[in-house]
């Protein structure tokens, strides 16, 4: 058996690629002379040579002074007689990796003023000379470096003297001779010295190529191709340990070209395959060195194309699926090797997609070996494989070691050999092989973004774990790929996994996957033979009543066996009930349901439908129908229990709908209830149930405004039927009805009455009323009350009110308020009670009285001259009139019931007893009453003068009075010194003399001189002064009296008093001439009326009576 | 293909009528589950239809009275290269001379309809009839319409028959609705 | 190709169907029903919208970004349907467009007044529809208001809803 | 001529398939289905292959050793893929292309149809048929 076992393991291990051509080939230097166990020195040399990061290409070795190295081949000078064996030996490499060193070091302890100098020097020197003869032959160099104790002194002659001496007794040429200084500085010393072999290195391996290179024009074509390729493939990899990876990468594609003109027939197939992998290998990878890519990838597609369909052996087919899978799956390596040096791979060319086709070949590899070698039961004896671990040439077979092609095979021989090959290969466990190649390919598709991909992976995975009767791995696989392709709906798909996951499922006797997959194949989405649905529907039923499903009979009769083995135990115990998780299914079972009402009051019953559509093809009956709803605090359970008329046996495409009524908790008042989920059990507990959970939730189709236009055969349109999860439990709607009673809108400042009448019109009676006034945001212009006067009354504010009201009764109550600012306001009533029953449920009405407030009326000023002119100025001491003015603005008529003014001193009343004249006069909208005070003003000011305080009592017809006070403003008082009064009649008579008086009155402490004139007019004769001057003394009045004697009729203008300032006044304080133009405009008359004769002579009448009118609008 | 592709709006507007008659018909299919039901209504909407466009046939072609069926015909016929862009072929008079068939080689209206199994005694075209019939009663002919042939059906061609039934006095039609 | 007023025509009678059918699915249900239900109409537009875009964007290459099908539907699109350009177009560039058609194909014939303008919200569901279908098979899922202030003129608020 | 079609929606599932080998059915949904894969980075906005991508046509999404499987995406994300086989030279990248306009102008006026609502299963025979005809190459 070890035997077989150490030819499986090389059989194996002959498809990979060798170590040594896997490593980096390094430079070889040997050491000599180096004791790096016992001498410390020697040890702390070596490890700075070693254990360096960035150290030169190189691998040192020590050489041992009983190394031997390997035998040189005799020179041959001429190729005639020579054919190859094969193409490449298999020791080739490690001599140059590990044997042959380009140069070897001997070290040697000495110092140049070392005593023992002259023996010390002999003894160097034949070290050197025995490595000489041991290298005989070979143009390996020799150099030599003296551990120094001493740091070396520049220019010192003893040095250089000794240094030639040593040298000439070596037989070495100076370069050849080097010192190291151990002390300080070793490593830069070691790093100078590490450069230095370096070069020899390169130097030597430049050689070796040139000498291989001169083979060739000994060979020629037709007997030694496979010289062609061995030289080629020399020089490459000499040039790698040369590290010039550019000409080993030419060498390397020479040999490959070569290689490919070798004529290849089933005996060769084999090696020339196997070289052909190795150079492809090396090539490839130089490339991807060399950041080539692409090269590298096309390369090997070329490399695969060619040797694609070279398949060697019929009976050994499946050696050369594997070798292509083992190309592949290299490939995928080295790719994904660059990959971490940083190379960027892309969706559409990565490793995964190698280690795919590698998982491809290693099936085909499978089935090859399934075909040709499962009926090999013993190893052929003798061994035909003797001598298996020892062949010469890569790719060779130990039954015809190193032949060419040319010489026909031994049959039997040979016949033994595939024999034994093929039991070899019916050793070896393929599924392994096959899901590892699948795992490195999944984990590439993961990184390079290809969810669909990688899952299709995934799955060819589970297939290759069922094949090798790994069902349970097979069946998570498969179930956990299931969630993604239903996502996506590719029902074909779906169904082909279900089949498989189902047979899974049921090969492991996993009841709970067993059930749900069974639920989901019954869909009617999923397409599989009637007959196995069939199959599967009653294996349901079955389980629910304890028994052993039954078997796909298309399956292999022992898996049946085991299977039905796995099955009993799982009926022995009780089981307990199968929970089903069908949310994310879509089974043969779908459920809707939706609030009847977005919303619910607390004393309604909450209603709930749930719908539920059976496609599966054979009747299903449940056991029971229940819904999960969540709200705030707790999640509670409610099951259909009225099932008078409907069954719970569903036909194929049934759809049926049933209600679900529960009371509200009121604790979840004005909260959201939501169904959680849907539960639906199947099978009766005593045996074996299952409940099946179905998602409350909608789930979405892309455009229900599309699904709206599906015509459905049934009287319940089931897609169309819109889920509604959620509703809300909110207060009970009150019954009762609320009246305001009331005339908006409010005027500014009055006691405004709302009535508030309520009458129940619940069923029975209420308790614990209570109407409250909420407060607005900004109410603070608003003041309320229940009476009407207003002290400081918060919000809420509640109305006196009967607690309780008896059925379709009513009561009534008034709600009293004051606004001081004009603009509409919202008043908020909340009534709030229990209804007098047995379930006495908090009731709760909210009204809202939207208020307009209007100004009732406004108050305008003007202001009078003594000749009702209205000016904008007054006078100290001069009367002028006071009009105020007040608009309706309600549309209400208002009844001013008193009017009164209070003067604000300088101001003061000219009159004795002021009293109101528009006092009981009603205005209504846009109407207008004014009167009229006589004031006047003692004092100068420069600001404008408040007059005074001027009060309105009003109401509103049958309203309650209301005083609103407004201050009346004024104008600048100016203060002149002199004042002018004219008294004159209000009227005259033609040829009637009338007297009229002009008092000028001097109100300064100083004299007035005026000149003073009066003009003459063709209406009037008069005497008295016509041109004078007067001066006026401080604080007096002058009088001057004048008799005029109309001569005309009618209203003729009065002869023009003129007071002008004297030039020559000196005295008297400043009084302008316009000044005292303006004072004669204000206060005298321009004409006055005079009356045509008159028989007798009337008598006179007295100056005009102050005016009391209401002035009515226009219009 | 630059962004600012003009359509060609008269095609895009057939396209659009076509269309929205197609949902508008799925509609109804799905309120009245009888198909019977639904090609009366598609009729009575072509009836409304028609009674509206007739005016604007009027005033577009400026026609006169029609003097026989013969000229109505053709009228009609102008219609229908006007509304719905294809050229009937007047055939099959009966002996009478009160009684004739439009064939449409094609009918635009059902171009891209495919109709489901249940609902293949459906009279999609019905709308036609409908604006014929309607139109016709606003020039005071009483008319009656309807299909016999149909493309929806597997017919090679659509043939809308029109018989005459009598002439109305001048006076307001009896608008139904 | 089919004459302007055949669309006109069919409009208004999908307006009537739609209308004297809910009335009487309202008889039964809330009959106290304020405004009318103008969701089959809606609906018709929606399902006429989705479909005519897939025959309308065949030719075009591929939209940039949301912005860019807007565009598309305020020219090419409104042109081809209501014979004219949207006048104005204005978005807060976080998924809200308003679409302003000052003289409003549906609105046109419809003289203004109060009373008419009740009714107006008719003459714009089947817009909206169309709006938001074509929007929605162009993978834009809004929501579509109309405002009308002042007749013929229509102002189509598009509410953009990301998931 | 292609030896598959299939037309899938926005929601990545499946509207429409046809094989003119039925029995290749589920293995061609396989590869189809994978290459919505390369179909969904190509429309990536992320990655700057979309922005240039203005085309309704993708080209080629990948090519396995069997077959050639080439892309299309409407401006409604409905997504149309060709199966080739590999094996077939003759057919150019232009008269792929064509395919797809063709297919893609059947489609819209399968939308067109009202009694088809979209983003369901397309089971209309006569669409089955004129997609074949235009796969195969017999219009």
């Amino acid at each position: 058996m070890s035997l077989i076992q150490a030819n499986l393991s090389i059989y194996q291990n002959n498809l990979n690629i060798p170590q040594d051509l896997k490593v980096q080939p390094l430079a070889l230097v040997g050491y000599s002379g180096l004791d790096i166990v016992n001498n410390a020195v020697h040890k702390s040399i070596w490890e700075t040579f070693n254990n360096r990061t960035e150290k030169a290409p190189i691998l040192y070795k020590i050489i041992s002074n009983t190394h031997k190295f390997p035998v040189i081949k005799p020179k041959r000078n001429s190729y005639d007689w020579y054919i190859p064996k094969g193409i490449l030996k298999r020791n080739w490499l490690n001599k140059y990796l590990q044997e042959v060193p380009a140069i070897v070091v001997i070290f040697y302890d000495l110092d140049w003023k070392d005593s023992l100098w002259n023996e010390k020097m002999i003894e160097c020197a034949s070290k050197v000379q025995s490595m000489r003869a041991a290298m005989e032959g070979r143009d390996t160099r020799i150099l030599v470096v003296l551990i120094q104790n001493q740091l070396p002194i520049p220019e010192d002659p003893l040095a250089a003297e000794r240094a030639i001496a040593l040298c000439s007794s070596c037989e070495l040429n100076s370069q050849s001779l080097y010192v190291l200084p151990h002390g300080q500085h070793l490593l830069g010393y070691t790093i100078r010295l590490e450069t230095a072999f370096f070069d020899f290195c390169q130097n030597y391996y430049h050689n070796r190529v040139k000498i291989v290179k001169m083979h060739k024009e000994h060979l020629n074509k037709n007997s030694h191709q496979y010289l062609y390729v061995r030289h080629q493939f020399k020089m490459g990899f000499l040039n790698e340990l040369k590290q010039d990876l550019h000409s080993a990468h030419k060498h390397y594609t020479l040999a490959y070209n070569n290689l490919l003109e070798i004529r290849i027939v089933d005996t060769n197939a084999l090696e020339v395959r196997t070289v052909a992998g190795f150079i492809n290998y090396k090539i490839c990878k130089l490339l991807f060195a060399l950041s080539l890519p692409r090269d590298a990838i096309s390369q090997f597609k070329g490399h695969i194309d060619k040797f694609k369909n070279r398949l060697g052996f019929q009976e050994l087919v499946f050696e050369h699926y594997a070798w292509l899978s083992k190309q592949y799956e290299i490939f995928g390596d080295i790719f994904d090797e660059a990959v971490k040096q940083g190379l960027p791979a892309v969706q559409i060319q990565h490793p995964g997609i190698y280690y795919q086709q590698a998982a491809q070949y290693a099936i085909s590899r499978k089935d090859a070996s399934h075909n040709l070698c499962s009926k090999i039961i013993a190893y052929p004896h003798p061994d035909p494989l003797e001598g298996l671990e020892r062949m010469e040439f890569f790719g060779q077979r130990p039954w015809r070691p190193g032949k060419v092609s040319a010489e026909p095979p031994d049959p039997s021989t040979e016949a033994n050999g595939i024999e034994a090959i093929q039991y070899l290969e019916n050793q070896i466990n393929h599924s392994s092989i096959i899901i590892s190649l699948y795992g490195s390919a999944i984990a590439q598709y993961k990184i390079y973004k290809c969810p669909r991909i990688r899952r299709h992976l995934v799955l060819q995975m589970a297939d290759e774990c069922y094949n090798s009767k790994d069902f349970g791995k097979a069946l998570t696989l498969l179930t956990h790929m299931l969630s993604d392709y239903r996502e996506e709906k590719w029902y074909c798909i779906i169904s082909n996994i279900l089949e498989k996951a189902v047979r899974c499922a049921y090969l492991t006797a996993n009841i709970q996957d067993y059930m749900q997959l069974s639920f989901e194949v019954l869909g009617s989405s999923v397409e599989l033979s009637i007959e196995d649905k069939r199959r599967i529907y009653e294996n349901l039923n079955r389980i629910l009543k304890k028994q052993i499903p039954y078997g796909d009979p298309k399956l292999p009769h022992d898996v049946l066996q085991t299977a039905i083995i796995l099955w009993q135990p799982v009926f022995g115990g009780d089981i307990s009930i199968i929970n089903l998780d069908m949310s994310q299914i879509v089974s043969c079972i779908e459920v809707k349901t939706r609030f009847v009402k977005p919303s619910f009051e607390i004393d309604q019953k909450v209603s709930l439908e749930v719908f539920v559509r059976s496609t599966c093809l054979f009747p299903l009956t449940f056991a029971q129908i229940s819904v999960q709803v969540n709200t705030v605090n707790i999640s509670s359970e409610f099951a259909v229990n009225d099932l008078a008329d409907t069954s719970l046996t569903f036909h194929s495409k049934e759809v049926k709908r049933f209600f679900i009524e529960f009371e509200p908790d009121p604790n979840d008042i004005n909260n959201e209830i939501e169904i959680e989920s849907i539960k639906i059990s199947i099978g009766d507990p005593a045996e074996c149930s299952a409940t099946l959970k179905f998602s409350g939730q909608a789930t979405k189709p892309e455009h229900p405004e599309l699904q709206h236009f599906k015509r459905s055969q049934h009287e319940v349109d089931f897609d169309n039927i819109k889920v509604v999860s959620k509703a809300s439990i909110v207060p009970r709607h009150s019954k009762i009805m609320v009246k305001f009673e009331h005339a908006p809108p409010a005027l500014v400042g009055e006691c405004y009455e709302i009535y508030v009448s309520i009458i129940n019109q619940e069923l029975c009676g209420i308790k614990d009323l209570r109407v409250e006034i909420l407060p607005e945001q900004d109410c603070n212009e608003v003041e309320f009350s229940c009476v009407p006067e207003f002290g400081t009354v918060k919000l809420p504010l509640i109305l006196p009110t009967a607690t309780t009201l008896s059925r379709s009764s009513k009561l009534t109550t008034s709600l009293f308020l004051r606004a001081s600012k004009a603009e509409i306001k919202n008043i908020f009533v909340k009534i709030t009670y229990r209804v007098d029953s047995d379930k006495p449920v908090i009731s709760i009405k909210n009204e809202t009285i939207v208020l307009p407030v209007v100004q009732p009326f406004e108050v305008t000023t003007r202001f009078l001259s003594g000749m009702m002119q209205t000016i904008h100025k007054f006078y100290a001491g001069e009367n002028f009139g006071v009009m105020a003015l007040i608009r309706c603005m309600s549309p209400w008529p208002i009844c001013i019931e008193e009017t009164s003014i209070e003067f604000i001193t300088p101001v003061k009343s000219v009159e004795k007893d002021l009293q109101s004249i528009i006092a009981g006069s009603t205005i209504s909208k846009e109407e207008v009453a004014t009167e009229l005070f006589l004031a006047v003003s003692d004092k100068q000011s420069d600001h404008n003068l408040a007059i005074g305080e001027y009060k309105v009592t009003w109401k509103r017809e049958n309203g309650m009075s209301t005083i609103t006070q407004v201050t009346l403003h004024g104008y600048h008082c100016d203060w002149i010194p002199l004042n002018l009064k004219v008294i004159t009649p209000p009227y005259g008579l033609v040829r009637t003399p009338v007297t009229i008086e002009y008092h000028l009155l001097n109100q300064s402490s100083h004299l007035i001189q005026l000149d003073i004139g009066m003009e003459a007019s063709e209406a009037f004769m008069f005497s008295g002064y016509r041109q004078t001057t007067v001066s006026v003394l401080p604080f007096s009045t002058k009088i001057f009296q004048y008799n005029l004697y109309p001569l005309l009729a009618g209203t003729v203008a009065l002869p023009r008093l003129v007071l002008s300032i004297p030039e020559n006044s000196t005295e008297g304080p400043a009084l302008r001439q316009d000044q005292l133009n303006q004072l004669i405009e204000r206060t005298i008359p321009f004409y006055i009326f005079v009356m045509p004769q008159l028989k007798g002579n009337p008598k006179l009448p007295d100056i005009i009576q102050k005016t009391n009118i209401v002035l009515k609008p226009l219009n | 293909m630059s962004r600012s592709t003009r359509f060609d709006t008269k095609k895009v507007n057939s396209e659009l009528v076509n269309l929205t008659y197609g949902t508008l018909v799925a509609q109804m299919v799905k309120d009245l589950d009888n198909p019977d039901d639904v090609s009366k209504q598609l009729d009575r909407i072509g009836y409304n239809i028609g009674i509206r466009l007739i005016e604007d046939f009027l005033s577009k072609t400026g026609t006169a009275r029609c003097l026989d069926l013969k000229d109505t015909a053709d009228k009609i016929q102008t219609a229908f290269r006007l509304y719905l862009g294809v050229q009937p072929n007047v055939v099959n008079w009966s002996p009478a001379g009160d009684e004739f068939s439009f064939i449409l080689d094609s009918n635009p209206l059902t171009e891209l309809v495919e109709l489901p199994e249940n609902l293949k005694q459906l009279k999609y075209s019905n709308v036609i009839c409908g604006a014929i019939r309607g139109a016709l009663e606003m020039v005071q002919l009483d008319v009656q319409s309807w299909i016999v042939q149909d493309q929806l059906k597997g017919d090679q061609n659509t043939e809308i028959r029109v018989k005459f039934i009598r002439r109305l006095e001048d006076a307001m039609p009896a608008g139904e609705d | 190709m089919a004459d302007d007023i055949l669309f006109d025509l069919l409009h208004s009678e999908i307006i009537n169907y739609t209308l004297r059918n809910v009335d009487d699915n309202e008889k039964d249900k809330n009959s106290d029903k304020k405004d009318e239900d103008l969701s089959n109409l809606e609906y018709i537009g929606f399902s006429t919208g989705y479909r005519i875009i897939e025959r309308l964007t065949r030719e075009m290459p591929r939209f940039k970004d949301e912005l860019d099908t807007l565009k598309f539907i305020c020219t090419d699109f409104w042109s081809a349907i209501y014979k004219k350009q949207i006048d104005n177009l204005r978005t807060n560039h976080q998924g809200v467009y308003v679409l302003q058609d000052n003289a409003f194909r549906f609105l046109n014939r419809l003289s203004n007044g109060k009373q008419y303008l009740e009714v107006a919200p008719r003459y714009v569901a089947f817009t909206c529809g169309i709006i938001r279908g074509s929007l929605a098979n162009l993978n834009v899922h809004c929501l579509v208001t109309a405002d009308i202030q002042s007749l013929p003129s229509c102002k189509f608020h598009i509410q953009v809803q990301r998931v | 001529m292609a030896v598959c079609a299939a037309i899938v929606g926005k929601d990545n599932s499946p509207k429409f398939f046809c094989c003119i080998n039925p029995d290749e059915e589920l293995t061609f949904q396989y590869k189809v289905l994978s290459s919505l894969d390369i179909i969904e980075e190509k429309l990536n906005p992320a990655s700057k292959s979309a922005s240039e991508m203005r085309e309704l046509y993708l080209g080629q999404l990948y090519s396995l050793e069997t077959c050639k499987i080439y892309g299309y995406v409407t401006n409604t994300k409905i997504k149309f893929i060709i199966v080739v086989d590999s094996t077939n030279m003759a057919l150019r990248d232009n008269e792929i292309r064509s395919m797809f306009r063709k297919i893609h102008s059947e489609y819209a006026d399968m939308v067109s149809n009202p009694f088809y609502i979209p983003g369901e299963p397309i089971t209309s025979k006569s669409f089955d048929s004129s997609i074949k005809n235009i796969i195969t190459g017999t219009v």
